[in-house]
C-alpha cells in the first residue's frame, strides 16, 4: 500500500479529531452522571467519524467517504441513541456512584494507561511513518481507557460506553493504520458490535427485571467463594 | 473432484446447520430432532469427504472459504461433538419441558439457536480470511448468549451479562491485534505475500512482517482469541456459562466452541512463529497454559458444583492445549488436535451426564449428591468414566494427546518447555485428585435414604444412553487407532507447523 | 509369531473377549464367563512368560495402533518372568472370582474390569517402548481402580481408598512418565531398544532424574515407603481376589519397572542410585512389617505385608545395582536372582493368603482378627491355605520365603568385595533390616493364623462361619500347592531365574543345582527338599519312639484348664491386639500409639468408677506427618483459590485488563 | 555325605537326646547346690520324661491338631539341628542343611510351633505366653542373623562345617573383635531363646511371670514329655552350637573312633561347664520385668552389628 | 554379686540331711511313678497355716525337691494334687474340676487336719465336708498344721524315694 500523503491542514484536522477522541474519552471517565456521558460519548462517536472524514478527504476517497456517513450514522447516532434507549430503561439510578476505583485514581490511571499506550505505540508509528499513523497511539489510548471502564464502571450503561469506547478506538486505529481492513469485514465487525449491543440491552434490561438493580456489582449469585 | 462439488462441499457446513436452524423455527419438536441428527450427520460426512480431499489434493479455495487440513478436522470436532449434543438434546429437551422449566417457544428458539451457532462455527474454520474468523468467532458470542441465558433466573442473565461482556472485550482486543496485523501485512515488503487479512497470504508474507507490530498484534490476538478459548486471564466467564446454559449446549460450548478459538490461536501461531521465531509465541503459550492449569487446580480442589467441575476441567484441557501448541512441532501439534477431538467427546458426555444428573436431582451442588452408582447405575457409569477420562486415563484419546504433548515437551530443545511441561503436570495430578474427589463423592457409596432417589427410572433415556455411550466409546476407538483420522490430523499439524 | 507371541496376545484376546462378554451375557452367567476367561487368559499368559524365560524373545511393533503412541512389545526373558507370575495369580484369582461374585460383584463394570485388569498385568512387563508401556500402566490402574471400588456400597472406607490409590497412582504414572521421556528425551526414541543403545552416552543430569523420577513412581507401586500409603488402604479394600491380584502381581511390575528402567535402559548407573533403593527397600520392610506386626485388620496387615516384602525385593535390587556399580557382575547376579525369586515365592503366599483371608470375610463377614478365631473346626481348607501362606510369609524354614531371603542374605553377606565406606555400612544395615524384618514377620503371622483360625471364635461371625464354596476352595488349593512347590523344589525354577538374573547384568547365572541350591562362584548351599526330607524322618522317628515307649494309648478328653472357675468365655482369650501389645510397647517411638483412656464417675461419689472406655489408634505415621500436612495445604489452597471467582465481572474483566497492561509494558521493556 | 558326617550325625542325635536332660539336671543341680540345697540329682529330669511318658495323654476340648502335632515337631526340629549341626565332628551329616541360617531359623521355627500351640488352647494363658514368646522372638531373631552374618563375613560362607572348619585352621579368628563381640551377642541369644534368667524364670509358678510355661500349660503326659525333651535339647543344641563356634577345639575332623570319642568327650564336657556356668551365673540374676527385656536385647542387636562392621571394617 | 557369692560360700548346704526313706509302701501309682512327682497344690479352704508348713518343706532346709518331687503351676502337669484345708462351698466344683485336670495315675494327698476331717471348721456354714468327701484321697498328712518333715515323708511315699 502506498504511503498516504496528506496535505498539512488535513494532517492538522486530523490532529484535532484525533485530540477530540482522546479528550471525550478522559472525559467519560471523569464523569459520573450518566446522561452526561452518554452526551459525551456521542461526540466521541462524532469525533471518530470526523477522523475518518478527514482521512477520506485527505486521500479524496469516495468509497471511505461512504464509509464515514456509515460511521457516523452507526457511532454518533444509532449506538448513543440505543444506549439512551436502554437508559431510560434501566430505572431511577442515573449516576455512577460508586465506581469500582474513584474518580481520582481512574484519572490517574488514564494517564498512566496513554502514556503506556503512546510507548507501546512506537513501532505502530514507526512503521510507515505518516500523519495517520501518527495519530494511531490515540487511538491505543483510547482502547486501554475504554478497557478501564468496563472494569471500574458499576452501572450496566457505563460498562456498554466503556465496552463502546474499546470498539471505537479499534475501529480509529484501524482507519488511522490502513484505512480500514476491508469492507466484508468492516460491516460484520460493525454488525457484531451492534448485535452484541442490543444483545447487552436486552441483558441490562433483564438484569434490571430479576435483581432489581442495575448495578453490576450486584451479580454475585456465580461464585466460588 | 470439481470445483462445483467442492464449492457445495465447502459450504455444505455451513449451509445445512443454517438450514436446519431455519427449519427449526417452523418444524416440530420430533422432526427438529431428527434434523439436528442429520445435520450433524451431514457435517460429519461432508467433513470427512474434505477431509479426504484435502489429504489427497492439498487445500483449496473455493467460494471465499478455504478448505485445509485443519478445517477440515475442526470440522470433524464440530459434528462428533454436534451428533453426540444432537442424539442427547431431545430428550433433555423433553425433561426439561415435563418439568415445567423450558416453554416449549422456548425451546424451538433452543433448536434455532443451536443450529446457528453451528453455522457459525463452521464460518469460523473455513474462513479463509482472518478477519471473517473474527466475525463468526463474535457472532457465536451473540448466537450462545441467549441460550446462556435462556433461564431467565439470576443466575442464568448473570452468566449472560459476563459472558457477552468478557467475551466481547476479549475479542475486541483480537480485533485490535488483526487490525495490527494488518497494517504490518500492508507495510510488507512488496511482492511477498497477498493481501489483507488472508491466512495463507499471511504466512507467506510473514517473514516480512515487521516484528516490532507483530508482536504487539500477536499478544493481543492470543489474549483477544484466548478469551474465548477459555484460557486464562479471560477465562471467568467460562464455569458461569457453562453451569447456566442447557446441558447439550454446555456441551457444544465446552466441546468445540472453546476449540475453535483455539484454532484461531493456532493460525496466528503459524504467522507469529514466521515473523518472530518460535520463541514468542512460545513464552505467551506456555504462560497462558500454566496460569490456566493453575487458575484450573486452584479452583477444582474446593469445587462444589459438578457443572463448574466440568468447566474448571475445560479450563485445565485448554491449558493443555495450550501447553502442546506452545512446545510447538509437528508431534505436540498433532497431539492438541488429537486431544481438541477427544476433549470435544469426552466433554460433551460429561455435560450430557451432568445435565441428567441435574435433572435428576434438582441441584448441581456436589454435597447433595450421593450414591448415583447405586441409584443410576448407567449414568453413574458414563459420568465416571467420562470424568476419568478427562483425567488422561486410557483407552480414551486424551492418554495418548497428552502423553504426546508431554513426550514433545521433554523430548524438545530447551529447558523451558520441559520445565513448564513438569510444572503442568504437577498441576494436572492436583485437578486429577480434586475431580476423582468431587466425582467419587456423587458417585460412589450406598444409595441416599429418602422418597426422590427410589422415584426416578433407574435406566437412561435411550437417546441419552445412545449418546454417552457413543462419545465415550469414539473417544476409546480414537485411543487405540486414530484409522483415517491419523492421516488428516499429519496433514492438519503440518499445515501448523508452516507447510501451509 | 512364535509361542511367545501367540502365548501372549492369545491371553490378551481372551481377556478382552471376557470383558466384552461380562457386558454382553445375563447377570447369571457373567462370574462365570469373567472368571473362565481369567483363567484361560492366566494360562496363556503363564506359558508365554514360561516360554519367554527359557530365553525365546519376541517383539512386534505396530505404529498405526495407539495414534501418536504406537504399539511396541518386546518380551525378553525379564518380561517373561514378571508375565508368568501374573499368570499363575490370574489362574487363582480368576478360579476364585466365580464363586465370589456375590455381594454386588456381579455387575457388568466390575465384571468387565477384572479380565481387562488382567490383560493390563500381563502387557505391562511386554511393553516395548516408553508409550506402550506407560499405556498399559496406566490401563491398569485404571481397570483396578473400578475394581477397588467394587465394594462402595457396604464400606465407607472405599471410597476413600479408592481416591487415595487413584491420585496416588496417578502421581506415580506422572513420575514414571516424566522420568521415563527424559530419558527418551535424551535418547532421542522411545523404544527400549533405542534407550538401551544410547545409555552409554546419557549424561548424568539426564539420566539421575530419570531414574529417579522412575523409582518414585515405580516404588509407588510396590509400595515402597514413604509412598506407600495408597497400598494399606487399596489392597483391603478391594474384593478379595482383586487384592491378591494387586498385592502379587500388580506390585511386582514397580519393581520390574526399577529392574528394567534402571538395570537394564540405564544400564546400571551409579552405585548412590542403588544405595538409595537399597535403603529405601530396607525402611519399606522394616516399617511395613512394623505395621503389620501391630495390626488388627487381616487383610491391611496383608497389605503392609505387601510393603515388606517389596521392601525385601528393592532390597536385592538395591544390591544387584550396587555390585554391578561396583564391577562384582556375579554377585549382583546373584542379589538380582534372590529378588526375583522373592518376587515369585511372594506371589504364590501372598495370593494364597488373600484369597483364604478373602474366603474368612466372606464367610464371617469381618476382617478384625479381634473378632475372629476357632475357624479351625469351622473351615479346615481356608485355615490349612492360610497355614501355607503364613509359614511362607514368615521366612522360616521350610516355607517359601525363607529360600529367597537366604538367597538374599548370602548376596549380602559375599557383598564383602564391594570397596568404599558405604557397602560397609549399607550391607549390614541392610541384613539388620532383612533380620528384624524376619523376626517381626514370624511374630505378624503367627498372630494371623493363631489368633484368627485358632483357638476358640471371638466373635458371632466366626462362630457361624462356614466353609467356602468349591471355587474358592479349589483358588487357594492351587495357590497353596504353589506356595508348597516354591517351599520345597524351587530349584525347578531358580537356575532359569539366574539365566534371567544374568541376562540381566550380563554375568554368568549365579545358581544352579537340581537338589541343592548351589552358588556359583562364591560358596553356599542349601537344599530345602532334602530339610523336609530330613524334617519328616526325624518326626517320623519322634512319633515311632513315643510309640515304643507310651504305655497309655488312649488320649482323653477334657475341658480345658480354667483355674478352676467357670467357663471359659470368648472375652478371656488373648486378641490380635492384646498379642501385639508388647511388640507395639517396644516399639512405640517409631509407631507414636495415640491412646486416651476416659474413665467416667458415678454421681454420688468420683472414687466409683462407673465406666471406662480406652481408644488405642495406631496411625500410620508416615502418613500422618507426611501426607496429613500435605492434604492440609491443598485444603488451604482450595479455600484460597475460591478467591479467584468472586463472581464479580469487574474482577474478572480486570485479570485480562491487568494482563493487558502487563504484557504491554513487557513489550515496551523488551522491544 | 561323608562318613565323618554320618557318624558324627548318629553320634550327635545320640548325645544330645540323651544327654539334654541330663544336662538340665546339671545345671538344676548346681543351682541347687548354690542355694544350699540338696538336689534331686543330675538324673532327676530323665526320671521325669520317664513317667510322663507313662502317663494319659489329654486332649482339651477345643484344640486341633496343631496343639498335638506341636510338640512332636519341636522335638523333631531340635532333632533335625542336632544332626546336621558340626558338635562332635566337623562334618555334617547332610551338608546342604547345615547352614547356619537354617539352623537358627528352624530353632526359631520350633518355638513358633509352640506358641501356635498355646493360642490353639484358647487359653488367657496360652495367649499370653505365645504372645510373650513371640515378641521375644521378634527380637532374639535380628540379633541372631545379624551376629551370624558377622561370623560368616570372615569365612565367606554360612555352612556351619565351613565357619567351624576355617576357625580350627586359623583360631586367631576366634580372638578377633567381631568374634567376642558376636559371642556375647548369640549368648544373649541363646539365654533369650532357651528361656533362662534373666528372660524367663524356667521354675516359677506364677503364670503372670511366665513366658514359656504359659504356653504348654495345657500339655499333659507324652505330649509334655516331649515339651520338655524338646525344651531341654534346645538348651543342649543351643549350647553346642555356641562352643562350636567360638571354642571348636576337641571336635573331630577325621572318623577314626579316637577322635569321634574324643569328639563326643569333647562336647560333654565343653557343654556341661559351659551350662554350669550358666547355671552359676543364674543365681546371682533376677528376672527382669518383661518390658525390659527388649533393652537387653536391643544392648544385644547392637553388639551383634557391631560386630558385623567390625567384620566388615577390619576385614 | 560378690556379697552374694560370700553369702553361699558362708552358708555352705543347709539342707538338713535326709532321713531314711519311709518303710511302707505309698499308694500303688508310685512305682508308675517312680521317683518323680510333680505336685499341684490346692487351697480348698485354709487357714494358709498348712501353706506355710509346705512352703517350708519345699525350702532348703528340708528340700523335699531332693526326693523327686516338684511344685508345678498347672494340674496338666502334675501327678499329685497336695489339698489343704476344709472344702468350703466355693471350692467344690474348682477342686474337682482340678481333680478332674489331672492325667491318669494320680494321687491325692490331704494336707492337715482340715482337709482330712475338716478340723475346727466342721459343721460351719461355709464348709461342705473333707477332702475326701469331694475327691477320692490317697494320702493324709496329720496335724494343724502338719510338720514339714510330716508333709515331706508323704511326698517320699508317693516318689517311692
Amino acid at each position: 500500500m502506498e504511503p498516504v500523503v496528506m496535505s498539512p491542514p488535513a494532517a492538522a484536522l486530523l490532529d484535532v479529531a484525533a485530540g477530540a477522541l482522546l479528550l471525550t474519552a478522559v472525559l467519560v471517565v471523569w464523569r459520573r452522571d450518566l446522561p452526561t456521558i452518554l452526551r459525551i460519548f456521542t461526540a466521541h462517536g462524532l469525533a471518530l467519524g470526523a477522523l475518518v472524514g478527514v482521512l477520506a478527504w485527505a486521500q479524496r476517497s469516495v468509497e471511505l467517504g461512504l464509509v464515514t456517513i456509515g460511521v457516523l450514522a452507526v457511532r454518533g447516532g444509532l449506538l448513543p441513541w440505543l444506549l439512551r434507549r436502554a437508559l431510560a430503561g434501566a430505572g431511577p439510578a442515573r449516576r455512577e456512584v460508586r465506581p469500582v476505583v474513584n474518580v481520582t485514581a481512574s484519572l490517574l490511571a488514564v494517564a498512566a494507561l496513554v502514556l503506556l499506550a503512546f510507548s507501546v505505540s512506537v513501532p505502530l508509528v514507526e512503521l510507515g511513518e505518516s500523519p495517520a499513523t501518527r495519530a494511531v497511539p490515540v487511538a491505543v489510548a483510547v482502547v486501554l481507557i475504554g478497557l478501564l471502564v468496563l472494569v471500574t464502571r458499576r452501572h450496566t450503561i457505563s460498562q456498554l460506553v466503556g465496552f463502546l469506547l474499546v470498539d471505537n478506538g479499534i475501529t480509529a486505529a484501524g482507519f488511522l493504520t490502513t484505512s480500514g481492513i476491508g469492507l466484508v469485514v468492516e460491516v460484520g465487525v460493525a454488525l457484531d458490535v451492534l448485535l452484541a449491543v442490543l444483545v447487552l440491552q436486552v441483558l441490562a434490561g433483564r438484569i434490571r427485571d430479576t435483581f432489581g438493580d442495575v448495578d453490576l456489582g450486584e451479580l454475585r449469585e456465580l461464585r466460588d467463594r | 473432484m470439481t470445483t462445483p462439488t467442492l464449492a457445495a462441499l465447502a459450504i455444505a457446513p455451513i449451509a445445512v446447520p443454517a438450514l436446519t436452524a431455519a427449519g427449526c423455527a417452523v418444524a416440530g419438536r420430533r422432526t427438529a430432532a431428527a434434523a439436528g441428527i442429520g445435520c450433524a450427520a451431514a457435517v460429519l460426512a461432508v467433513a470427512a469427504g474434505l477431509g479426504a480431499h484435502v489429504v489427497a489434493g492439498g487445500p483449496v479455495e473455493v467460494a471465499g472459504l478455504r478448505v485445509d487440513a485443519l478445517s477440515a478436522f475442526m470440522l470433524v470436532v464440530i459434528g462428533a461433538v454436534a451428533m453426540v449434543a444432537a442424539i442427547a438434546a431431545p430428550a433433555h429437551v423433553a425433561a426439561e419441558v415435563d418439568a415445567g422449566r423450558l416453554a416449549p417457544s422456548t425451546a424451538r428458539r433452543q433448536g434455532v439457536l443451536v443450529h446457528a451457532f453451528l453455522a457459525a462455527m463452521a464460518i469460523a474454520v473455513l474462513a479463509a480470511d482472518l478477519g471473517v474468523l473474527w466475525v463468526a468467532v463474535e457472532a457465536t458470542t451473540i448466537v450462545t448468549a441467549f441460550l446462556v441465558g435462556q433461564g431467565r433466573t439470576r443466575g442464568a442473565v448473570e452468566a449472560a451479562w459476563k459472558y457477552v461482556v468478557i467475551c466481547s472485550t476479549g475479542i475486541a482486543l483480537a480485533l485490535l491485534g488483526l487490525v495490527l496485523l494488518n497494517h504490518a501485512a500492508a507495510h510488507a515488503p512488496p511482492g511477498t505475500g497477498g493481501h489483507g487479512l488472508d491466512w495463507a497470504g499471511l504466512v507467506t508474507a510473514a517473514p516480512g512482517l515487521d516484528p516490532g507490530v507483530t508482536r504487539i498484534a500477536v499478544v493481543l490476538l492470543v489474549l483477544g482469541f484466548g478469551a474465548k478459548a477459555g484460557l486464562a486471564p479471560l477465562h471467568a466467564w467460562l464455569p458461569d456459562a457453562h453451569s447456566q446454559a442447557p446441558a447439550p449446549v454446555s456441551a457444544l460450548m465446552s466441546g468445540v466452541l472453546l476449540a475453535v478459538s483455539f484454532s484461531a490461536i493456532l493460525r496466528v501461531k503459524v504467522i507469529a512463529d514466521a515473523a518472530l521465531g518460535p520463541g514468542f509465541v512460545r513464552a505467551l503459550l506456555l504462560g497462558a497454559a500454566l496460569v490456566s492449569l493453575a487458575v484450573a487446580a486452584s479452583l477444582l480442589l474446593a469445587q462444589r458444583d459438578y457443572k463448574r467441575m466440568l468447566a474448571y476441567s475445560s479450563i485445565e484441557h485448554m491449558g493443555l492445549l495450550a501447553l502442546g501448541a506452545g512446545i510447538g512441532g509437528a508431534a505436540a501439534t498433532a497431539a492438541v488436535l488429537l486431544h481438541v477431538l477427544g476433549h470435544g467427546l469426552v466433554k460433551s458426555v460429561a455435560f450430557v451426564g451432568a445435565g441428567r444428573i441435574a435433572q435428576l436431582t434438582g441441584t448441581s451442588r456436589i454435597d447433595r449428591v450421593r450414591g448415583l452408582v447405586a441409584t443410576q447405575p448407567g449414568l453413574a457409569a458414563a459420568t465416571g468414566l467420562a470424568v476419568l477420562a478427562l483425567l488422561g486415563l486410557p483407552p480414551f484419546s486424551l492418554f495418548a494427546s497428552e502423553f504426546a504433548i508431554v513426550r514433545a515437551g521433554l523430548a524438545g530443545d530447551g529447558p523451558a518447555a520441559g520445565w513448564a511441561v513438569v510444572v503442568a503436570l504437577g498441576l494436572v495430578v492436583v485437578i486429577g485428585a480434586a475431580m476423582l474427589r468431587h466425582t467419587g463423592r456423587m458417585l460412589l457409596g450406598p444409595a441416599p435414604d429418602g422418597p426422590g432417589a427410589a422415584a426416578a427410572p433407574r435406566r437412561l433415556p435411550r437417546s441419552t444412553a445412545v449418546a454417552m455411550a457413543a462419545g465415550l466409546l469414539a473417544a476409546a476407538v480414537l485411543g487405540v487407532t486414530a484409522g483415517p483420522l491419523a492421516e488428516l490430523i499429519t496433514h492438519a499439524a503440518r499445515t501448523l507447523t508452516g507447510a501451509p | 509369531m512364535n509361542a511367545v507371541g501367540w502365548g501372549l496376545v492369545s491371553a490378551v484376546v481372551v481377556a478382552l473377549a471376557a470383558t466384552v462378554a461380562a457386558l454382553a451375557v445375563p447377570r447369571r452367567h457373567r462370574p462365570a464367563v469373567t472368571g473362565v476367561g481369567v483363567v484361560a487368559a492366566g494360562l496363556l499368559g503363564t506359558v508365554a512368560g514360561v516360554v519367554a524365560t527359557t530365553g525365546t524373545t519376541w517383539s512386534v511393533a505396530r505404529p498405526d495402533l495407539l495414534p501418536l503412541i504406537g504399539l511396541e512389545l518386546d518380551v525378553d526373558s525379564l518380561s517373561g518372568v514378571f508375565l508368568a507370575v501374573g499368570g499363575v495369580v490370574a489362574i487363582a484369582a480368576g478360579t476364585y472370582a466365580i464363586g465370589a461374585a456375590r455381594h454386588g460383584l456381579d455387575g457388568p463394570g466390575v465384571q468387565a474390569a477384572l479380565p481387562a485388569f488382567v490383560a493390563s498385568l500381563l502387557l505391562v512387563p511386554a511393553a516395548g517402548s516408553v508409550g506402550t508401556l506407560l499405556y498399559c500402566w496406566e490401563l491398569m490402574a485404571l481397570t483396578s481402580l473400578v475394581l477397588v471400588v467394587a465394594e462402595h456400597r457396604e464400606r465407607p472406607a472405599v471410597a476413600s481408598a479408592g481416591l487415595w490409590y487413584a491420585v496416588m497412582t496417578h502421581a506415580g504414572f506422572v513420575a514414571i512418565m516424566v522420568g521415563l521421556l527424559v530419558a527418551a528425551g535424551a535418547a532421542g526414541d522411545g523404544s527400549f531398544a533405542a534407550i538401551r543403545a544410547a545409555a552409554s552416552g546419557l549424561s548424568p543430569a539426564a539420566a539421575s532424574p530419570a531414574f529417579l523420577a522412575c523409582l518414585a513412581g515405580f516404588g509407588s507401586k510396590a509400595g515402597m515407603v514413604p509412598l506407600h500409603p495408597w497400598l494399606p488402604r487399596a489392597h483391603p479394600e478391594a474384593p478379595s481376589h482383586v487384592s491378591a491380584l494387586m498385592s502379587a502381581a500388580m506390585v511386582n511390575l514397580g519393581v520390574y519397572g526399577i529392574v528394567r528402567v534402571g538395570v537394564d535402559l540405564l544400564g546400571g548407573g551409579p552405585s548412590w542410585w542403588w544405595v538409595t533403593v537399597l535403603v529405601l527397600g530396607a525402611v519399606s520392610a522394616v516399617y511395613g512389617i512394623l505395621q503389620a506386626a501391630v495390626g488388627s485388620d487381616l487383610k491391611r496387615l496383608l497389605g503392609y505385608s505387601t510393603t515388606e516384602n517389596m521392601g525385601l525385593v528393592l532390597v536385592g535390587v538395591g544390591a544387584c545395582g550396587m555390585f554391578a556399580a561396583a564391577g562384582s557382575r556375579a554377585l549382583a547376579g546373584l542379589a538380582l536372582t534372590a529378588a526375583l525369586l522373592h518376587v515369585m515365592t511372594h506371589a504364590a503366599f501372598k495370593t494364597v493368603l488373600f484369597l483364604s483371608a478373602g474366603s474368612v470375610l466372606h464367610a464371617t463377614g469381618t476382617r478384625d482378627l479381634d473378632a475372629l478365631g476357632g475357624l479351625r473346626s469351622r473351615m479346615p481348607v481356608t485355615t490349612a491355605a492360610f497355614g501355607v501362606g503364613a509359614l511362607a510369609a514368615s521366612a522360616l524354614p521350610p516355607g517359601a520365603a525363607f529360600v529367597s531371603e537366604w538367597l538374599l542374605l548370602q548376596a549380602l553377606i559375599h557383598g564383602l568385595p564391594a570397596p568404599g565406606v558405604v557397602p560397609a555400612v549399607v550391607l549390614p544395615l541392610g541384613v539388620a533390616a532383612i533380620a528384624l524384618t524376619a523376626g517381626l514377620a514370624v511374630a505378624t503371622f503367627v498372630k494371623a493364623f493363631g489368633i484368627g483360625f485358632l483357638g476358640r471364635p471371638r466373635g458371632a461371625g466366626a462362630a457361624a462361619a462356614a466353609e467356602s464354596g468349591p471355587a474358592a476352595l479349589t483358588a487357594m488349593v492351587l495357590a497353596g500347592l504353589a506356595c508348597v512347590a516354591a517351599a520345597v523344589c524351587p530349584t525347578l525354577v531358580l537356575p532359569t531365574l539366574a539365566e534371567v538374573a544374568g541376562g540381566v547384568v550380563h554375568a554368568v547365572p549365579a545358581v544352579s543345582g537340581t537338589v541343592a541350591i548351589e552358588l556359583v562362584g562364591v560358596s553356599g548351599v542349601l537344599s530345602p527338599v532334602l530339610l523336609v526330607v530330613t524334617l519328616i524322618a526325624a518326626a517320623a522317628a519322634v512319633v515311632g519312639a513315643l510309640r515304643l515307649l507310651a504305655r497309655r494309648r488312649d488320649r482323653r478328653r477334657a475341658r480345658l484348664w480354667d483355674c478352676g472357675a467357670g467357663p471359659l468365655s470368648a472375652r478371656m482369650e488373648y486378641t490380635a491386639t492384646s498379642f501385639a501389645e508388647p511388640l507395639q510397647r517396644v516399639f512405640d517411638d517409631v509407631l507414636a500409639p495415640e491412646q486416651d483412656v476416659d474413665v467416667s464417675h458415678h454421681e454420688e461419689s468420683r472414687y466409683l468408677v462407673a465406666a471406662v472406655s480406652y481408644r488405642r489408634e495406631l496411625p500410620d505415621r508416615v502418613e500422618r506427618r507426611l501426607y496429613t500436612p500435605l492434604l492440609d495445604a491443598a485444603t488451604a489452597w482450595g479455600r484460597a483459590g475460591r478467591g479467584l471467582a468472586t463472581g464479580s465481572v469487574h474482577r474478572y474483566l480486570g485479570y485480562g485488563f491487568v494482563t493487558l497492561c502487563g504484557l504491554l509494558a513487557w513489550l515496551v521493556v523488551t522491544r | 555325605m561323608s562318613a565323618l558326617g554320618v557318624a558324627g550325625g548318629v553320634l550327635q542325635a545320640v548325645v544330645i537326646v540323651g544327654g539334654a536332660p541330663l544336662l538340665l539336671g546339671l545345671m538344676r543341680q548346681v543351682r541347687a547346690r548354690l542355694e544350699g540345697r540338696a538336689g534331686p540329682g543330675v538324673g532327676q529330669p530323665w526320671r521325669d520324661l520317664r513317667k510322663l511318658v507313662r502317663k494319659q495323654s489329654i486332649s482339651p476340648r477345643g484344640t486341633t491338631e496343631v496343639f498335638r502335632v506341636a510338640p512332636v515337631l519341636l522335638v523333631a526340629m531340635t532333632l533335625v539341628v542336632a544332626v546336621v549341626a558340626p558338635l562332635v565332628t566337623t562334618a555334617s551329616a547332610v551338608p546342604p542343611v547345615a547352614d547356619l541360617f537354617v539352623v537358627v531359623a528352624l530353632l526359631a521355627h520350633a518355638t513358633v510351633v509352640i506358641a501356635l500351640a498355646g493360642l490353639d488352647s484358647g487359653t488367657a494363658f496360652g495367649g499370653m505366653g505365645a504372645s510373650r514368646e513371640v515378641t521375644v522372638l521378634a527380637l532374639v531373631e535380628p540379633t541372631a542373623l545379624v551376629a551370624i552374618f558377622a561370623l560368616s563375613v570372615p569365612t565367606g560362607s554360612t555352612s556351619l562345617p565351613t565357619i567351624v572348619g576355617t576357625a580350627l585352621d586359623d583360631p586367631q579368628r576366634l580372638i578377633s573383635p567381631a568374634s567376642l563381640l558376636a559371642a556375647v551377642a548369640l549368648a544373649a541369644v541363646i539365654v533369650a531363646e532357651t528361656g533362662r534368667l534373666p528372660v524367663d524364670n524356667p521354675s516359677t509358678h506364677l503364670e503372670l511371670t511366665m513366658i514359656h510355661e504359659a504356653m504348654v500349660l495345657e500339655y499333659a503326659g507324652p505330649d509334655l514329655a516331649l515339651v520338655e525333651l524338646g525344651s531341654a535339647m534346645r538348651l543342649s543344641v543351643y549350647l553346642g552350637l555356641f562352643t562350636s563356634l567360638f571354642v571348636p577345639w576337641g571336635i573331630a575332623t577325621t572318623a577314626t573312633p579316637l577322635a569321634l570319642a574324643l569328639g563326643v568327650v569333647a562336647l560333654v564336657v565343653k557343654v556341661g561347664v559351659v551350662g554350669a556356668g550358666l547355671a552359676a551365673l543364674e543365681v546371682f540374676l533376677a528376672k527382669l520385668r518383661l518390658f525390659r527385656v527388649p533393652e537387653l536385647l536391643a544392648g544385644s542387636f547392637l553388639l551383634a552389628l557391631l560386630a558385623v562392621t567390625t567384620a566388615y571394617v577390619l576385614g | 554379686m560378690l556379697s552374694l557369692w560370700r553369702a553361699i560360700r558362708r552358708l555352705g548346704r543347709a539342707a538338713e540331711p535326709a532321713p531314711a526313706p519311709p518303710v511302707p509302701a505309698g499308694p500303688a501309682v508310685a512305682a508308675e511313678l517312680a521317683g518323680s512327682v510333680q505336685v499341684r497344690h490346692v487351697d480348698a479352704g485354709s487357714c494358709n497355716g498348712c501353706e506355710l508348713e509346705i512352703g517350708a518343706a519345699f525350702g532348703p532346709v528340708y528340700d523335699a525337691e531332693r526326693y523327686g518331687a516338684r511344685l508345678v503351676a498347672s494340674p496338666r502337669h502334675a501327678d499329685a494334687l497336695v489339698v489343704t484345708g476344709a472344702v468350703t462351698r466355693n471350692m467344690v466344683e474348682p477342686l474337682r474340676r482340678t481333680y478332674e485336670a489331672v492325667g491318669e495315675p494320680k494321687v491325692v494327698v490331704a494336707v492337715g487336719d482340715c482337709a482330712r476331717n475338716c478340723g475346727v471348721f466342721a459343721e460351719a456354714y461355709g464348709v461342705v465336708g473333707a477332702v475326701a468327701d469331694v475327691v477320692p484321697v490317697d494320702l493324709e498328712v496329720v496335724g494343724c498344721p502338719p510338720r514339714p518333715e510330716t508333709i515331706v515323708a508323704a511326698l517320699r511315699l508317693c516318689t517311692g524315694r
